[in-house]
């Protein structure tokens, strides 16, 4: 959430740190670092009042690239660190940064409680479905039946979805975007920082070393309309080069289908309109799938209460207002006491 | 009970030195309600006091059970107490498995106040006897005093209608009242305190207080057997000033909100319920207008991450939990040393290992604080002896956490935490204040510039333009700040860590010898809840003409500089611990002195003459 | 999972340990357990097969009072705890007994990774809405505003709602109980046992000294026609005294009314009918609330797929098709050798 | 590389005694294969040898940065080998950043073998060079043998017609044609290993030989200045058998195998990936046909639960990980302590404390391993000293885990993890069986019977009929089994605990003295890794006339049963560790003898020549 902003106007640059970044070349995270850098002066914020708290993983080096103050802390628990530092510090700009180990594996239940409490914070999980720091084991994101040094035969464990799991978990804002499709990062990103609570973000993201082209199936720019959904408030769920294709919501609201729109098809109004304020649309929106239907981008669930950190500053406040400023002495003296003489 | 003093008092009461009282009942019969009256009326009456409340595993443990029992007990006396005493010279008894667990603690010729209206033959076999030992000889050794209080507490409430549930609640009242009689205690303060407890519900108060009335009335009316008497404790010589009781974990959630106060910070206390450290929890829960905000967080883990977080945001994080909670925190703990950032930890003690006996005190993570985290990671480590202490060392460990960047626990135990004890209240106007300076200096700032005779990092916090800085647990470079993989650097940075560390001895007061001379035969060397039955221990034995010392730590780690050379100075030490034996081997591995473990692993404080009984061995070996 | 029969029809009492029972009074738990002891002989299980794992809470004593294995963990634990278990000997019949702060705050991640990953095992999850053994301090699953000694002044942080998590996480059996309903538990128990994978079965349960009536507003027995809807699969969503309300789903799915059925109200034929395979509908069932609308109780959801340790069984099985029996001599001298003479 | 021992062997190569070689260059460089295809050969041509690979921290770092570089040392000798050598006595810098990184290693004197092509001022700047070395004087020190081995590379492949992207990449394989060609050795070993690892892309495979053989040619006729020679080391005489590298994780995992099938039981591995521990992993998810199943678990709580799940369901549970990991599991070895259920933990110890320096080697979790959880919660503890061994411990910890009902930590660390040693492979039938019984007998059942001679509790299966029971981290009645808060039974068990633990100490060897006499003026104690560098250092201190003698300590807890005796045997005790000083101190403590401190906490091993110096130091004080 906007707080103060900076004197005057800020550039990328400002907020590229002096330390040399160290991803290996080709790696998703570049972009995803360019993004925010680029995002955030257009939010008008103050290098001061920013923070990158992040996990471990190649994903959680971010901070160090941020010329803005910054904590690379322990494997998974970037979330209640984050939520310590927001309840001591409400002002400040929170962002988290973490992988889909450091997140949703190891860090799996901060980030259930972050989210259920809607702690003022932007999370963004980049998603490669692998470790990539630890070099290449399979991640719980990765598919079934995924290789790796620890899963030589395949993986047999599903997957867990990120969206699918937030939304199960009570977060308020949840979206997704793609390491490679930049402007649609820093549009999420201004819509993350705008969210009062807990904003959820996946972005997929590539790790040519351990898991080259995991999300190509979605990403590549040649089928990219075909298998990419981006939804907007109050617009049909429409994809295709053309938005020649919509989502149709059939067999009273469970299952969803892909109809051709238009000429030959079927009437613009049949195709469902996103309400990114219902959880059930979102819940469908979460798990769709290539290849059969359309992988859904953009910010899918967003219905803002009260944030944890905004609730306790009240609280605090309130037992200020009625017991007034506490008295070491009298909190001492409170209760039964006698005097020796 | 020891043997009167006189006879010569107001209506021939014998006048004791001390008297050592146990209720002891069913969980649901309110024995911790009456042994906590009792002692607020005893503090009233002048006496100094200690106590010991015991209560069983269980939420509601079934009723009449052995398991089930609750016991509360209060030594007081004209001196100085410094324990709740080895035997009760007075056992009240409210069912029978109260006799059977408690019996075995009562000296031959004490006192036994029995509840035969709970006597029955079904409680009598929920409680494992075959035979009721009020019809055999098993009580033949004791004093015993058989009254059917249930009888008589519902006769006493008879008039009010209440339920008989309700009625027979007020049995324990009753039997207070007895022993107000009996020991010349006044009341009014238990009046005022039911009617205030009560005041939505005026009957089950005018209920209590009638019970409570009917006991003392017992007393003055029914013909007691032969041996029973009445007496009168004289006032002890207190140091004047104000009294409160306070329990560890009060102390401890308090002195943090005053530590806070002192530093000028708000603290921010993150922690995961855990017996027996829950209570801080819920005591800072109720100090928000003090400028602390409590997080109930999701495990331990997500609590100190918290209090870490808090920190780095320029607050004051603390945490508190016991063994298997200290354990999980142990990753981050080095987390925070290694990105040196104040921090504050409550480990209250409890038996181990795993889950062990939650609700039994023991004094086994010395080992876990000092040692217990992957890599060289050094901290501070402080023990407080006695509730009230646990004031002083929440306070201490705030000063210097703020002032060396560094995490610092606190050793308390379930015996501290929630034994109370009468504590002089001290004026917080008169405490040193250490407020905190941020550091704001942007010209040739990094985030590890070091305070040269602290070797404190700088402060800096988030929200200040022109010091944004990263950290976080890999390895830094001395001078810079920046991730380090240099092979020296390495080095130099262990180096400084543990510098730091063991700086903060210079910092703290020197060790003071308790009882005895500064060098000589035999050092008794104790730490932590342990204070009152080793000093007592040594204070009997020096009375017995032997060449004991009594040496108690508080800085458990740094130790204070002049240890070694003091220890040096004595032939033998001896260690009584509760626990395996863990800090005569931090004595020995620092000075190497030929320190010998006396261990006690039963979740129970020590007895003095357990201690008495070590030292004579000791010094005999 | 069925395995072995007992030579003789077994009975409740079989199964019940002589450890004395340590709740409280009128704990909610007392009818779970014997619930449990009857369903058992009912289900044709041996003692001997059958394993009780639990954390650490009032209601993770449970393992001691059943004449069965058991293994009382701790805290938080029992599932990842649960799952070696399983793996190392799958052919186990495994209960894991949790409690809404044991299963939700400090073992929150565990239970996820053994929903998605679909253990052979039965997890029952008793909320009270508060942590008991530890003497009452509000859980993840107490309401908005619970005051407890450790909120004193009310709970800011919302509450997680069991099944919906679970769904979030890709649980496949979805069920819902209630401590006095004891008939129902049974069944439900029965149905878990007999799912191939991870069954979670959430259990409203009353604690009379730090939560007394919690659920009353569900449970009380004067509303509970009203308040519950019980789903049974291929069944319309009736509830009410004489099933005369029924559920409607309107909005394109996204929402769910509640309608008088027959005379004066809607046809039958309008009622939305349970469709148990089906997640959307299971998500939408889930969250619904009084006083809006009935909690819906039963088999909520259930999707067999394979369960991990089935498939771990198999790949291990085709290791040693492929491989043969592992020769630990040949093993040592795989690769390169040089001898030296 | 030391003096020459005779001129007179084939084509007037020189013969040495032993030799040094660090291959060092970009991690894009291939240097760790260059160096291992060195080693395998160096082993055929039946030279001792250890090895020492350092990677860089990061997966792929920036090309031609100085954290980018990649290194790999082998030292080779006609006796005895024991360490990877102090100092190279040839450098092969592939790059800028390679010789930045490594010159201060090199005595003055030393060969050098620089990529000249690699000298780009573009590399030269990303290195941090201001002006060219080469051009400098700042190579005058050394011998220098200057090559654009890049250019040469893409000569000798250039009729392949390769992207010069691959063509380039074969400048490694070069480079140890020509090390090759130096040192006489053979290169049809590196030849077929090429073949068959790029079977499917036999133009790569094609390129890497024409290199070899030109790397290998261009020694051979290219004019070599002054100074630069070829070399002979002859075979050394070592023990007869079939010989093959081994990594330490790679032992492990083996052992862990063997062990499993020694017991007679399936084994379950329950892990979370951390370096340097994740290839334990690797190598165990390959042998699913021996019976080992692998568990990837979500964290490492998760997995050691799991492993204890797996033991209690009568599996073997084992589980590894790094420091910051280890600290996690301490709350859950505390229920694997209490519930007494075998459990075998790998901890390859890395540079802390928090995350630390990951990639690097240390020796500081002794702590955390002997004393590092809540409660009095002893286990077992071994530490192997080289990558060989580390098959033996992992035997040894299931055997002592299975036998006794405890969990048994085996220390190891990044070092003796990664390095490969040339070991003489054991047979396997050989090996003495320790089935597992579990127990059967259903009469006078309870689950903490126990045997009178190991004290361990009965293992009973689930599963087995009669036998149903339940167990968990409460405390455990003696008798009974059952929950018991009995405080004189908790000291007990608490005793027995400790007592079964202490005896396993009766099932293993007596201390030896690996160098020297069994008493005298100084003995030199380590343990793990650094066995290599003590013991060479202990030799030459020997070989000067001096007084000291090498014990190494594989069995840390409980101790070897003659040590204190051995140790009270020795006026001085020097315990030279990397870290901050632990075993002296756990010395100390138990044994009360003056042991010193020798620290280096660097993340690297100790050089000989440092604890040669720390010897003479020690000895002159
Ligand atoms: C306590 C602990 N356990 C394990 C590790 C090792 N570790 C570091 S990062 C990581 C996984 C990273 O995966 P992910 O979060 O997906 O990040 P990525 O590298 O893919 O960006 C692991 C297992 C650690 N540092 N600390
Ligand atoms: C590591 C650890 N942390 C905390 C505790 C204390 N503890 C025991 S049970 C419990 C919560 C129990 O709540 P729940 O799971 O809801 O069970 P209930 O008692 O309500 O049945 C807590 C916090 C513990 N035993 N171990
Ligand atoms: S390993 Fe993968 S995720 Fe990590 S930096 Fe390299 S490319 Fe990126
Ligand atoms: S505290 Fe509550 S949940 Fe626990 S046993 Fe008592 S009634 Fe049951
Ligand atoms: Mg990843
Ligand atoms: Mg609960």
């Amino acid at each position: 959430m906007p707080l103060d902003t900076p004197a005057k106007k800020l550039t990328k640059k400002d907020f590229t740190s002096d330390q040399e970044v160290r991803w290996c070349p080709g790696c998703g995270d570049y972009a995803i670092l360019a993004a925010i850098q680029r995002a955030l002066p257009e939010m008008g914020v103050t290098r001061e009042k920013t923070v990158f708290v992040s996990g471990i993983g190649c994903s959680s080096r971010f901070p160090y690239y941020m010329n803005t103050y910054g904590f690379h802390t322990i494997h998974g628990r970037a979330p209640a660190l984050a939520t310590g530092l927001k309840l001591a510090n409400p002002e400040l700009d929170v962002w988290i940064i973490t992988g889909d180990g450091d997140g949703l594996s190891i860090g799996g239940n901060h980030l259930m409680h972050l989210l259920r409490r809607n702690v003022d914070v932007q999370l963004l999980l980049f998603n490669n479905r692998i470790y990539g720091l630890t070099k290449g084991q399979y991640s719980p994101t990765s598919i079934l039946g995924q290789r790796s040094p620890s899963t030589p035969m395949g993986s047999l464990d599903a997957p867990i979805q990120p969206a699918l799991f937030a939304l199960g978990a009570g977060a308020r804002f949840v979206a997704r975007g793609i390491d490679t499709v930049v402007k649609g990062l820093g549009d999420l990103f201004g819509e993350a920082r705008a969210h009062h609570g807990t904003s959820f973000v996946e972005i997929l993201q590539n790790c040519p070393v351990f898991n080259d082209g995991a999300w190509d199936g979605v990403t590549a720019r040649e089928i990219a309309s075909d298998t990419q959904l981006w939804v907007e408030h109050g617009k049909p769920l429409l994809f295709g080069k053309d938005k020649e294709k919509g989502l149709r919501i059939v067999d009273g609201g469970r299952r969803v289908e892909v109809v051709s729109v238009g000429k030959g098809g079927v009437p613009e109004s049949e195709v469902a309109v996103h309400d990114e304020t219902n959880r059930t649309l979102a819940f469908l929106l979460a798990q769709l799938q290539i290849p059969e239907h359309p992988m859904a981008f953009g910010v899918l669930y967003r219905d803002p209460m009260v944030a944890y950190d905004q609730a306790v500053v009240a609280q605090n406040e309130q037992a200020k207002a009625k017991h007034g400023d506490g008295d070491i002495n009298a909190l001492l003296r409170s209760g039964h006491t006698w005097t020796v003489e | 009970m020891d043997t009167p003093v006189s006879e010569s008092s107001n209506n021939n009461r014998e006048t004791l030195d001390s008297v050592v009282i146990r209720f002891a009942g069913d969980s649901g019969d309110g024995m911790q309600l009456a042994g906590t009256q009792f002692t607020q009326t005893t503090a009233l009456a002048g006496n100094d006091l200690a106590t010991f409340p015991d209560f069983p595993a269980e939420i509601r443990a079934p009723a009449g059970t052995t398991f089930g029992v609750s016991g509360f007990q209060i030594h007081f006396a004209s001196h100085d107490v410094l324990t709740p005493g080895d035997a009760p010279d007075v056992l009240v008894a409210m069912n029978p498995a109260a006799l059977k667990v408690n019996l075995s603690d009562v000296p031959k010729g004490g006192l036994i106040i029995i509840n035969e209206g709970a006597f029955s033959s079904a409680n009598l076999k929920k409680a494992g006897y075959t035979s009721n030992p009020l019809d055999d000889e098993s009580l033949a050794p004791y004093r015993v005093l058989k009254i059917d209080i249930s009888k008589l507490a519902l006769a006493a409430v008879e008039h009010l209608g209440l339920g008989s549930k309700a009625a027979l609640r007020t049995k324990n009242v009753w039997s207070l009242g007895l022993l107000y009689w009996m020991f010349d205690r006044d009341r009014s303060s238990t009046i005022r305190w039911l009617e205030a407890k009560f005041a939505n519900k005026p009957d089950i108060a005018a209920a209590n207080v009638a019970a409570l009335n009917a006991g003392h009335a017992y007393g003055e009316t029914a013909e007691l057997p032969q041996g029973v008497g009445t007496y009168k404790v004289p006032k002890a010589e207190l140091q004047p000033g104000e009294y409160r009781n306070i329990t560890g974990n009060e102390a401890l959630a308090w002195g943090l909100a005053a530590g806070g106060r002192l530093a000028g910070l708000p603290v921010l206390f993150g922690s995961y319920p855990i017996t027996p450290a829950s209570t801080v929890l819920h005591s800072l829960a109720k100090l928000k207008h003090f400028g602390v905000t409590t997080f109930q967080a999701e495990d331990e883990i997500a609590a100190i991450c918290s209090a870490v977080g808090a920190s780095f945001g320029g607050a004051l994080g603390a945490t508190a939990s016991s063994g298997p909670g200290i354990a999980l925190k142990g990753e981050a703990l080095g987390l925070a040393i290694m990105t040196e950032l104040p921090l504050v930890i409550f480990d209250i003690q409890r038996a181990g290992p795993s889950t062990g006996m939650p609700t039994k005190t023991e004094q086994s993570d010395l080992f876990q604080a000092v040692w217990g985290r992957n890599g060289d990671a050094p901290l501070c480590v402080l023990a407080p002896a006695t509730p009230g202490e646990c004031f002083h060392y929440a306070i201490e460990a705030c000063r210097i956490a703020t002032k060396y960047m560094t995490p610092v626990i606190v050793l308390s135990d379930g015996y501290i935490a929630n034994g109370a004890a009468p504590w002089r209240i001290p004026s917080f106007d008169d405490m040193a204040r250490f407020d905190v300076r941020f550091h704001s200096e942007t010209e040739g700032f990094h985030p590890y510039l070091r305070d040269e005779t602290t070797l404190a990092r700088v402060w800096p916090k988030p929200g200040t333009p022109g010091l944004e800085h990263r950290i976080g647990g890999l390895e830094k470079g001395y001078s810079s700040g920046n991730i380090s993989y240099d092979p020296d650097n390495h080095h130099k940075m262990t180096k400084v860590r543990e510098a730091k560390i063991l700086g903060i001895a210079n910092d703290m007061p020197e060790q003071a010898v308790e009882l005895g001379n500064d060098s000589g035969e035999l050092a008794v060397v104790s730490w932590g809840s342990t204070f009152g039955s080793v000093n007592q221990a040594v204070r009997r034995a020096r009375s017995e003409g032997l060449d004991v010392s009594h040496i108690h730590l508080r800085q458990m780690w740094p130790m204070p500089r002049n240890l070694g050379d003091l220890l040096r100075g004595f032939r033998k030490i001896l260690v009584p611990e509760l626990n395996n034996g863990q800090l005569y081997r931090v004595l020995r591995a620092e000075y190497l002195v030929p320190a010998q473990p006396l261990d006690k692993i039963a979740g129970m404080p020590f007895k003095v003459a357990e201690v008495l009984d070590g030292i004579r061995e000791h010094l005999q070996a």
